[in-house]
């Protein structure tokens, strides 16, 4: 299993903060990114930056693993 | 000792923290600081109350190493980054950056520096709450 | 409430002045402060105490026309200066600026202003007690 | 009278913090420095500012006043 998270604009437009995705060997970011965002389109329209276990990443075609950490993330607002 | 580095709901003591910065060297000949607060006007509405979401761990790990960056960026002594998460008020304290160096300008130059720098790098979210109701802050690009 | 600007042998607690620089405006959102520390070092020799003389009345004119200076050039909400005087020890606080406007770059921009320009403007002096004795420092130009 | 101060470097080259200087009608800064300076040269040597009632001059042929408080001073050195 993976385990996708959501903060704040993106959790409200998610209406939720956590929720898993099935591992399946191969898998890529822009499988998961193809998963959530035709479902919830609001809230992937605000996704700024994607982390992979805390690491923010660049590359959508990067090779998910099984127990990976993900999060779709709005442009930070903190200070 | 607490952490040099936190994230908390709970408020923070000045005095505490710059003594504890302070008790990393007899060297230290300046400290910069910058405490952000709440206000409570933003965009030409009052703001009552501020909350703040974070990805706490990403956010941990991001502002360890900001904190390391400026310490080799600027040769300070020493820094401490604390944010404060949950609801907050008007006047409230937000976040605290203190940079600790031999001498004053590095020491304010680093301290400026994390604050920009935090801003970009640190996965937090402030939501506003005015009389026209909630809303998520928009950072400017 | 104590005065915004200050001369004393006494130690002073920043919570204190954090908390009265924030009181006179709900709009101030960032706060920009510089503490200056006595060192143990300085200039290759071992500082074992720090005394200052101050020409106590000129000194506060010139402080208090530093503020009302870095408040209308900055643009503050606020600010407040108190230094030090008689003999302090290594890591005892000498010199506090506190700097609060209403965005973080004015709060910080003053700050630093404020303390290059009192070293410039505002007749203290300071003498260093040494393994080879006492020096009034000399600073450089 | 002219009250005359001296401060941290100074005072200790001329082994006092204060003194008078007698005022006669027309007296300039020039003056009160030549009264001083030709006993003192070492404390002189390192006087950097005058200010004449709490504040900084620049002209030596200033004329002083009665009940005038000077003061001689080496560079500041706070902060």
């Amino acid at each position: 299993m993976i385990k996708v998270l959501f903060f704040g604009p993106i959790a409200d437009r998610m209406q939720m903060r956590e929720t898993q995705l099935e591992f399946t060997r191969g898998m890529t970011m822009q499988d998961a990114i193809a998963h959530f965002s035709v479902q919830h389109p609001s809230a992937f329209s605000i996704v700024a930056f994607i982390a992979v276990n805390q690491t923010q990443i660049h590359d959508k075609q990067m090779v998910l693993h099984d127990n990976d950490e993900i999060a779709f993330m709005a442009k930070y607002a903190g200070g | 000792m607490s952490k040099a580095v936190r994230i908390q709901a709970e408020d923070f003591s000045q005095d505490d923290e710059i003594k504890e910065l302070k008790g990393s060297s007899k060297r230290m000949g300046g400290i910069g600081t910058f405490l952000g607060c709440a206000r409570d006007f933003s965009e030409g509405r009052d703001v009552s109350e501020i909350s703040f979401d974070a990805y706490g761990s990403m956010a941990l790990l991001e502002m360890n190493k900001l904190r390391s960056d400026a310490i080799a960026k600027f040769g300070l002594l020493d820094a401490r980054i604390i944010h404060r998460i949950g609801t907050v008020n008007g006047g409230d304290n937000i976040v605290f950056i203190a940079a600790g160096a031999e001498h004053r300008v590095a020491a304010m130059e680093a301290c400026r520096w994390m604050i920009d720098e935090l801003k970009q790098r640190v996965p937090i979210w402030k939501k506003e709450t005015t009389p026209e109701g909630e809303s998520w802050v928009v950072p400017h690009p």
